[in-house]
């Protein structure tokens, strides 16, 4: 409890904040108080919308211009900063005492000046420094936050640096301005996971170095065990539940909160469907009246629907704003996920699991032989995929995990012939796919093969209604007699996927994304296709959404027999769904192996620097947890060159010799 | 860079040489009447007519003619002397003395343009839905959507009328009597740079890193100045030489209007009177001009943004 | 800031502090046992709330609406148009055919009066008859180059951004086209074709359409390789279905764009062409008109100026409306 | 072989911006009022020998007169060429006459007086010609340093290159080689030669083939193919013109043929230093120039203007010493008696130019939307042309030209008036009116008669209704499609046919072509009617009226725009050849003038009673001017109309009585 003796370094209290969109009024942020204490680090939870970014937003007077604070107070300095009007004001908080680090570090820095002259400017502002000395103490904040040869690096443009180098520059401008308040906001959202363990140890490291108070903005519940102290969950505009990490993830209330950390692929059981939060959140157009998550709730109270709870104290240190506090409420026990966190988290479902490469039976439906495939010529040649190798059987669920960039999409798409493959062959059901292919072969391919994408909102076209998106693929194959029947086909695809039929007639803007990506799923689905492939279907979606979809597709295996490649970056979420999991890095597979056996024993160091990296939702584990770093350059290939090999019944890896006995003695 | 710079270059070429040898064969389609006057079809006979026609070496087959033109393009510069314009002065002369004039012209209303335009653009977009910027606003709509004839009637009418200037370009005072001239150059291109700058920084407004400096609590004016401005130039800086260029080339509204005795009126006086050697040699210099100046304006842009290394080797270097 | 904490205390839930029972009976009307049970969990409920009232074309409309320079030249212009037809009819004029028109010797040059509500020419013609009948004319003939030039640049850019065979040929045209200044193709065409209006629109669109194929091309390129394209792939959708059904319709506010602006361009390039005599001067247009008073509008000018503000009204009234249009259409501004 | 100096098609400047025809070519005539006894009771033929030929008062300027003149033309008619021996447009014409001296020159009432030639004679009729060269003229370069002596070699290096093929492109050849003997033979030889030997060929064999020799240095002689009694009228001409050889030389053949300002050499009043394209062109005194008598300016400067607006907005700045004045312009300042310049409002003399209505005989009726031969069989009725040449009252269509005396425009003769005179001093085109009994009047239009006209109409479509000619006739009448100003008097053309004989007989379809009349109308022979005007190449009525004759080739009106060889009505057939014989008897009578210029003037009033072709109008336009026209040289024919010598100007601008009395006073000495 030593919190308490900490002073407050900034309040929030009550706070309000509107847009004007489109001609109405949107709420985005609905009476949101908060006391930040100094030196702690605290984490916004919530979903997209849920305002967790407009709400940090108001302390650095930083809304869009159709935004505005419309009531309440922000007590900073002895200052209500929230009555602060005009740049000037402004300019005496920003930077030097407040600052932040945005989401995406390819856009936060201006593309046209020097690294330096960037960090620089910050130095200049608020340290009073200027000539000689900013530069020397611009180089040494790059060389603090961890940028190699900074004196080198000084005088370089942004486009010579990778985004995790980025994000790092983008750090060191805003700490350069010693600022008492750092917010991020997602600040690693935007990059592989590797790194993403790389920049939060940094930022921990500033803050330790430079004694800054920390607001992280994340949706990510494993990046707030990683860092958090304090965490505050927020939904429709309203922290709904606050606490310590251990409070809110051990003991957490609200049902909101119960339904996010229930919801996480992490703490499913295979085999078993994922408890799910159904719908989406609200439209904050709309009044709202009562507990804006009532509608989503299974277990609503009749008076969540009428009125606002009031916080409950849980303890000293914990918050939640639910009527199920109130002493007069019916007794409701925490779920079973919540209070096994940390047991499901690292359950070993080894010895329980059947190993499917034990089955003498089984078919493969996809076979990739060689596979090279290559992008441009000449000096702009690009290899996305070499040489790589694997088969997926009938009725199971093939991951592919690798980093952006590593060809893991690539080789998805060249299977269903989006983009062609260079060398190699592909075969569906014994029957070469690849190269030039008859019409009644491709006519097949498109029927037996079908993708799910990432982007729910990239992938659905705008402008067509949801039921010509879903019956593109019959409409070209003619896979029915009437257009009523097309109609019915279209109906019974979307009620598969849990959508009204009415939603038939509508546009896709009208959608949320859970449910884009399942009018994606329903088109894919109406082929009545053998084989899928699903292109990271989760990985934009808000957390209590892609239960949903994990869920989804996981019955649908069983109803409809059917076989996926599951794409994705995330581990986590891949041990979950599937069954054999393959690790790509940089267009080579690099370790297959069956699910449990691979987290169990991973092998390739490559491999085991992913697992390393998983943000793990339970903050006793994330905070301990060691984190190992891959250095591609501890290959020596020189001589002997690297090779596909099963070192344990159906677990491959690639190494040479010498690696390889060295992997064999590791298991 | 270099190997890049070349292959441009001689694309480049390749575009001039289709261009040139398009309009040389659309010049031969004509009938070999145009190459007469009223008065001389008049005049003469069909015999000499023909004879006139073979000494010129125009009733050569077109291909012949098309080699000897290139031939003598490429071995000797020599693009042939004019027939209707100038009679019998070889064409670059003819071009090198009007050339001189509409660059001056040019080049000044270029930069009271930039010097005008930009700034406007900026104060513009600087205080965006203010008084300065509707005025602004109207004055880029009026000039960008009322034909150009329009303007430079009331242009002239004001400038004659009430300030009483020259109504017609003088080579004896170039001061007084370009005013009118370039001011009419000008009005157009102020009101596209104004335009351009506005539209530039207030798109760059709302990037990411414009926020990032704000956060650091950088100056609107700051902002403005050492991030906004640059970066919007870059767009511009792409088409810039081509403006340039094409400003060199002169404006056949208004040198003819003001009996500037530029290059704007040669082209169609040079394609109405049939004077194919002008015409080709107009058309060489225009196209050589255009794809110059796109090609300088990657060249420009990579200049500023250091992003854009023409092809060069990559950057990235994780 | 009144305004908004009046909004605020009109909208949002009571701030209940007293959650007593009376409290909150006195709120919802309800039972503490009521409140406190639990309700049946309806997942349609659930999974309607999250509809966005938002429709695209509704925004773009709304948002057109909202800038009121645009809304008001639109509804001018519409009612000068509609009025040049009542204005050529017998309702005003005693003419009904451009030929019937009359010279008039004591009418030269006559400043607006009661018969000539536009004064008249210098052959003492009626002028208000010819501005009308030209305006008719002209926008008609705009409009023509206008949609002529979309629709080819619209297919060819279509093409262009989707077949990347075409694009090295295209690309060539491009540079051919814009390499070379428009006036020496449309001097050589006027000079071996003809000089009326149809053939000059037609050169019009011949030299415009690349602009609109390139903005689409750009465009295209842009859409190409969006998720929902690869998808129609996947399913084995054709190209022409892709291209009609997935990239077109996104280009709908560009090719309004285009064409809007492609009516001001029209009539700037008519008044030009007019100027060069490259415009046949036996048909009416309005360019014809303002050429013509260059020469005279010093000394009488009203023969400028009525040309010259319905003239402007057209093209200030497209290129802002066009713009407008462009504006709303971009989902950004959807605010 | 087409002759014929300058043509002019009626109104239609092919890519002339301006609504007024008038600012482009600005023609206007000849000098001084005073002195000039001109060669009295002449003939055209002068034999005169006045010694003092232009001046009699010394050219000392008063104190009010205009010391530099500003000129202004416009910009379409910029300079094509400086090589004066090359040139056959008036656009250039009209400025290299004052930078080379012909032979002969005019004064301001068309008579011949001395130029280069002191002096000059015929003793056999006209068959040779002999000129005296004066003393002392040089040749002087743009600097006015001396270069040479104008000798009488020099006409023949001139001819020489005239009729050199390879040299001159065959421009300017059609008069010598009708004229001159062996001129023809001599232009053959050098087309034959190849390029190289053309060019080379110095004045050795031209002496041998063609009539013309240098006696000495000041002595040259002609040869003419047959009795030319007018073969001195030509001399005017610029294709007589000299050259000087060691320029030649200088320069070499495609230097001469392309020559500058900079590097020509001059022998005419002026020298011009300041050539700027499409801009301006200054012209200053020549100070070798031969003749120390004549008034000159101190400069003369050319602006090229955009159009007749910008030339009254640059006369009302003080910035042109004249201006034409465009249509809305005159009637401002006529309409407004208080305006600046009201009294200022002066009109300027005709052009030289004789406008007809020629109809096609034979057009072709398959691009017409008129049906068969209506049109063909329609004009070959006599009573159908005269219905037309006596039911027009021109009077609308002439305030086109001139909107406030429309009259004065009015032209009722084939040949343009002030060509020739009677030895009695009566003008020839007098004795035409008086034959077709026509006066001509300021108050109503003589030749319409509407009683004779309803006659005709009637008699025609009752004949022609026999032979099967629809009503109305179709009359296909062709303008440029880029001229306005043809727009616009077509418009009142057709309206004037419709009032007149109305819309039951004949209408007008007025219908437009691109860019050249010759190739699209002419030749394709589409227009039923054209309207066009004929200015004299040399001074002589066969210069008019020989080109209308039936079954002769160089009849170029006959050729090349009525198709008359194809007429089939064989009494028009016989009209024509009846005319035809009475030109061509008029033509051989060589000994006495008037006798021929009687036969001249009975063919002409033959072919105007049977309306041949309906004579049409003028030029008169009106302007605000510093000079007095009466006092500048007036030229039927040749090239010295625009030479800037002796002008008698005001700094004030003439006002209108003082056109009056010019014009009083211009008549009064007329015939003298």
């Amino acid at each position: 409890m030593e919190k308490q003796e900490r002073n407050v370094i900034l309040s929030a209290k009550d706070v309000f904040v509107q847009f004007s969109l489109r001609g109405d009024r949107l709420t985005a942020i609905r009476g949101c108080s908060l006391d930040l204490y100094e030196g702690e680090t605290l984490a916004i939870v919530g979903e997209s919308g849920s305002g967790k970014s407009v709400f940090t937003k108001t302390f650095l007077g930083m809304l869009d211009a159709n935004g505005s604070i419309t009531g309440g107070s922000i007590m900073f300095e002895g200052e209500d900063i929230s009555k602060l009007k005009t740049e000037k004001e402004w300019r005496k908080i920003r930077g030097g005492k407040i600052s932040m680090v945005m989401q995406d570090p390819m856009t936060s820095l201006n593309p046209l000046k020097r690294i330096g002259a960037q960090v620089e400017e910050s130095i200049k502002l608020h340290q009073g420094l200027s000539g000689a000395e900013a530069k020397k103490e611009a180089i040494r904040m790059l060389d603090i936050v961890g940028i190699p040869d900074p004196e080198r690096r000084y005088n370089q443009y942004p486009h010579e640096f990778s985004g995790g180098m980025r994000q790092r520059v983008v750090i060191a401008i805003a700490v350069a301005c010693h600022p008492r308040i750092l917010i991020c906001d997602e600040p690693t959202t935007a990059l592989d996971v590797t790194i993403q363990a790389q920049i939060l140890d940094l930022i921990r490291r500033l803050q330790e170095q430079f004694g800054m108070t920390i607001i992280y903005i994340t949706h990510d519940l494993g990046v707030v065990a990683n860092v958090a102290e304090r965490v505050a969950v927020m939904y429709a505009g309203q922290i709904v539940e606050i606490g310590t990490a251990e409070d809110v993830f051990y003991n957490a209330w609200h049902p909101y909160s119960w339904a996010l950390l229930s919801a996480l692929p992490q703490l499913g059981i295979k085999g078993e469907k994922l408890p799910t939060i159904d719908g989406t959140p609200p439209n904050l157009f709309n009044k709202i009246t009562g507990d804006a998550f009532a509608p989503r709730n299974k277990q609503a109270l009749a008076i969540d629907f009428k009125l606002e709870p009031p916080f409950f104290n849980v303890s000293e240190t914990h918050m939640a704003k639910t009527w199920y506090l109130d002493p007069r409420a019916p007794k409701i026990e925490q779920p079973t996920s919540i209070k096994q966190l940390s047991e499901r988290m690292n359950m070993d479902y080894g010895d329980t699991l059947k190993h499917p490469h034990e089955d003498p039976n089984r078919v493969p439906v996809i076979t990739v032989k060689d596979l090279n495939v290559t992008f441009g010529a000449g000096r702009k040649k690009f290899v996305a995929v070499d040489k790589v190798n694997f088969e997926i059987y009938k009725g199971e669920t093939f991951a592919l995990v690798g980093e952006s960039g590593s060809g893991k999409t690539t080789i998805g798409r060249a299977i269903t012939r989006i983009n062609p493959a260079t060398e190699g062959e592909i075969f569906f059901k014994g029957e070469k796919i690849s190269g030039k292919i008859s019409k009644e072969m491709d006519q097949k391919v498109v029927r037996g093969i079908q993708m799910i994408f990432q982007d729910p909102l990239a992938s659905l076209n705008e402008r067509a209604k949801v039921s010509y998106i879903i019956s593109e693929g019959i409409r070209n194959l003619k896979m029915y007699s009437t257009d009523e029947e097309r109609e019915e086909m279209v109906q019974a695809a979307l009620k598969e996927v849990g959508l009204l039929p009415e939603f038939a007639s509508r546009f896709p803007h009208e959608f949320s994304g859970g449910q884009r990506q399942r009018i994606g799923i329903a088109r894919a689905l109406i082929m009545k296709p053998e084989f899928i492939v699903a292109d990271e279907p989760i990985s934009a979606l808000d957390v209590s959404i892609r239960a949903q979809v994990l869920n989804l597709l996981n019955e649908l295996k069983t109803t409809h027999g059917l076989t996926y490649l599951f794409i994705a970056h995330d581990l986590s979420v891949v041990r979950f769904i599937s069954d054999r999991i393959a690790v790509i890095y940089k267009g080579k597979i690099v370790e297959l192996a069956e699910a449990e056996e691979l987290f169990r024993h991973p092998v390739h160091p490559y491999t085991r620097a992913l697992l390393s990296a998983i943000p793990n939702p339970d903050p006793a584990i994330e905070r301990k947890k060691k984190l190992l770093v891959y250095d591609p350059t501890q290959h020596d290939y020189s001589v002997d060159q690297p090779i596909w090999s099963e070192i344990l019944p159906g677990h491959f890896v690639l190494g040479n010799e010498r690696e390889l006995s060295d992997y064999r003695s590791r298991l | 860079m270099l190997k890049y710079t070349i292959k441009r270059l001689l694309q480049s070429l390749l575009t001039v040489f289709i261009v040139v040898t398009i309009v040389f064969l659309l010049l031969r389609l004509m009938p070999n009447d145009y190459y007469f006057t009223e008065d001389e079809l008049i005049k003469l006979t069909d015999e000499q007519k023909e004879d006139k026609l073979r000494a010129a070496g125009l009733l050569d087959p077109t291909l012949t003619q098309l080699g000897k033109f290139y031939k003598n393009l490429l071995t000797k510069g020599d693009l042939g002397t004019s027939r209707r314009i100038s009679n019998g002065q070889p064409v670059w002369e003819l071009i090198g003395e009007k050339f001189g004039i509409s660059m001056r012209l040019g080049l000044i209303a270029l930069g009271i343009a930039l010097l005008i335009g930009i700034p406007m653009g900026i104060l513009q977009a600087r205080y965006k839905n203010g008084i300065f910027d509707h005025l602004g606003t109207a004055y880029t709509i009026f000039i960008n959507a009322v034909p150009r004839l329009v303007a430079y009637s009331l242009i002239y009418m004001l400038g004659v009328k009430l300030f009483k200037l020259p109504s017609m370009y003088s080579i004896r005072d170039p001061g007084r009597s370009s005013i009118l001239p370039i001011v009419c150059l000008a009005v157009g291109s102020i009101a596209s740079y104004a335009l351009w700058m506005r539209r530039y920084m207030v798109d760059d407004l709302t990037k990411d890193y414009i926020k990032l400096a704000r956060i650091k609590g950088v100056s609107t004016r700051g902002i403005m100045f050492k991030h906004v401005m640059r970066n919007a130039f870059v767009p511009m800086a792409q088409n810039l030489p081509v403006t340039f260029l094409l400003t060199i080339g002169g404006s056949l509204l208004v040198e003819s209007f003001f009996a500037v005795p530029g290059m704007g009126p040669l082209l169609t006086r040079a394609i109405t009177r049939y004077d194919t050697n002008v015409v080709q040699a107009l058309v060489l210099l225009y196209s050589v001009m255009g794809i110059l100046g796109m090609f300088l304006g990657d060249l420009l842009m990579s200049v500023f943004d250091p992003r854009i290394r023409l092809a060069g080797k990559g950057g990235e270097t994780r | 800031m009144k305004k908004n904490k009046k909004m605020l205390a009109g909208e949002e839930t009571p701030v209940v502090n007293d959650i007593s029972a009376e409290g909150l009976a006195a709120v919802t009307g309800q039972s503490e046992a009521e409140l406190f049970s639990f309700v049946e969990y309806h997942p349609e409920e659930a999974e309607r709330i999250g509809y966005s009232e938002y429709s695209y074309w509704k925004s773009v409309w709304k948002n057109f609406l909202k800038k009121k320079s645009a809304v008001i030249m639109l509804v001018v212009f519409l009612a000068v148009f509609i009025f040049s037809f009542i204005a050529i009819s017998p309702l005003c004029t005693k003419y009904r055919h451009y030929t019937e028109l009359e010279s008039n010797k004591k009418a030269r040059f006559t400043t607006p009066n009661k018969d000539y509500w536009f004064g008249a020419d210098n052959i003492g013609r009626d002028y208000w008859y010819q501005v009308w009948y030209a305006t008719q004319h002209s926008v008609m003939l705009a409009a023509i180059v206008g949609v002529g030039e979309v629709v080819v640049g619209v297919i060819m850019g279509l093409l262009w951004g989707y077949v990347r065979k075409l694009d090295r040929i295209f690309t060539e045209i491009y540079n051919i086209i814009y390499s070379v200044p428009t006036i020496i193709y449309m001097t050589l065409i006027a000079l071996m074709i003809g000089k009326t209006f149809m053939i000059m629109c037609v050169s019009l669109i011949i030299f415009n359409w690349i602009y609109t194929a390139k903005n689409i091309r750009n465009l295209v390129f842009m859409y190409r390789d969006r998720e929902y394209n690869l998808a129609s792939r996947c399913l084995g959708t054709k190209l022409g279905t892709i291209l009609l059904k997935n990239i077109l319709p996104y280009m709908i506010s560009v090719i309004i764009l285009r064409m809007a602006l492609a009516i001001p361009q029209t009539i700037g390039m008519e008044t030009t062409l007019a100027y060069l005599g490259l415009l046949d001067v036996q048909e009416p247009a309005l360019g014809l008109l303002l050429r013509n008073s260059r020469e005279q509008f010093a000394n009488y000018p009203h023969i400028l100026i009525f040309p010259a503000v319905i003239v402007s009204l057209i093209t200030v009234t497209f290129y802002l409306a066009g713009n407008a249009f462009s504006d709303a259409a971009d989902p950004r501004n959807h605010v | 072989m087409k002759k014929l100096l300058a043509f002019v098609l009626a109104a239609a400047m092919v890519f002339t911006l301006t609504a007024c025809g008038g600012g482009s070519t600005p023609t206007t005539e000849a000098p001084k009022t005073t002195t000039t006894a001109a060669a009295p009771g002449t003939t055209a033929s002068g034999q005169t020998t006045a010694a003092t030929p232009e001046t009699t008062a010394p050219p000392a300027p008063a104190a009010n007169e205009v010391t530099d003149w500003v000129h202004y033309l416009t910009q379409v008619n910029e300079m094509e060429t400086f090589n004066i021996l090359y040139s056959q447009a008036n656009k250039e014409l009209q400025v290299l006459t004052n930078c080379i001296d012909g032979l002969l020159s005019n004064d301001n009432y068309g008579n011949l007086v001395p130029g280069l030639a002191e002096k000059w004679e015929t003793t056999d009729g006209g068959k040779t010609w002999t000129f005296h060269l004066r003393d002392g003229v040089k040749w002087v370069d743009v600097k006015g340093t001396e270069k040479a002596d104008v000798t009488a070699e020099d006409f023949l290096w001139g001819l020489e290159w005239v009729l050199n093929f390879h040299k001159n492109e065959a421009a300017n050849t059609s008069m010598p080689i009708e004229m001159i003997q062996g001129a023809g033979d001599y232009y053959n030889y050098t087309k034959e030669l190849d390029e190289a030997a053309g060019k080379a060929l110095g004045i050795d064999k031209l002496k041998e083939m063609v009539g013309i020799e240098a006696k000495d240095a000041k002595t040259l002689v002609y040869t003419c193919v047959d009795k030319l009694p007018y073969f001195d009228t030509l001399t005017t001409y610029n294709c007589l013109y000299p050259a000087a050889p060691q320029l030649i030389k200088d320069l070499g053949v495609d230097g001469f043929k392309a020559c500058t300002n900079e590097n020509m050499w001059y022998c005419g009043p002026y020298v011009m230093p300041t050539f700027v394209r499409e801009n301006e062109k200054v012209m200053t005194p020549n100070p070798l120039y031969w003749n120390k008598d004549c008034k000159r300016f101190n400069s003369v400067t050319y602006k090229m203007v955009e159009s007749g607006a910008q030339a009254y907005q640059m006369y009302e700045n003080g910035e042109l010493s004249y201006v034409e004045l465009t249509e809305d312009a005159l009637l401002t300042i006529h309409d407004n008696i208080n305006h600046q310049f009201y009294q200022n409002l002066v009109e300027a003399r005709p052009t030289k130019y004789s406008y007809q209505i020629h109809l096609n005989w034979n057009k072709n009726m398959e691009k017409s939307e008129d049906p068969d031969t209506n049109w063909n069989t329609a004009v070959q009725n006599e009573a159908f042309r005269l219905a037309l040449y006596y039911g027009l009252d021109a009077t609308p269509y002439l305030e086109r030209t001139n909107s406030i005396n429309p009259l004065k425009c009015a032209n009722y003769c084939y040949t343009m008036s002030q060509l020739v005179n009677f030895s009695s001093g009566k003008e020839y085109t007098e004795r035409v009116m008086e034959l077709i009994g026509i006066t001509p009047s300021l108050d109503n239009y003589p030749r319409y008669d509407a009683a004779k006209a309803e006659q005709y109409k009637k008699q025609a479509m009752e004949e022609l209704a026999a032979k099967g000619v629809t009503f109305p006739v179709l009359m296909d009448y062709y303008i440029s499609g880029s001229s306005t100003t043809a727009a616009d008097t077509a418009f009142v053309f057709g309206e004037m046919i419709k009032k007149n004989l109305g819309d039951d007989f004949v209408k007008l379809n007025t219908l437009t072509y691109v860019s050249s009349l010759a190739n699209e109308v002419r030749k394709p022979r589409k227009a039923s009617i054209y309207i066009n005007g004929w200015g004299a190449d040399y001074g002589d009525p066969q210069n008019y009226l020989g080109q209308e004759t039936y079954g002769e080739d160089n009849a170029y009106y006959s050729i090349s725009y009525v198709n008359t060889n194809d007429i089939t009505e064989p009494e028009l057939i016989e009209i024509y050849k009846e005319f035809t014989k009475m030109v061509n008897d008029a033509k051989n009578i060589t000994d006495d003038m008037d006798k021929r210029y009687e036969a001249y003037a009975q063919a002409e009033a033959f072919m105007l009673k049977h309306a041949l072709c309906i004579p049409w109008y003028k030029n008169v336009s009106w302007q605000l001017t510093h000079v007095n026209d009466y006092s500048k040289i007036y030229a039927p024919y040749g090239i010295q109309t625009n030479r800037f010598v002796n002008w008698e100007t005001s700094k004030d601008g003439y006002t209108t009585a003082d056109y009056d009395t010019f014009a009083a006073s211009y008549e009064a000495g007329a015939g003298k």
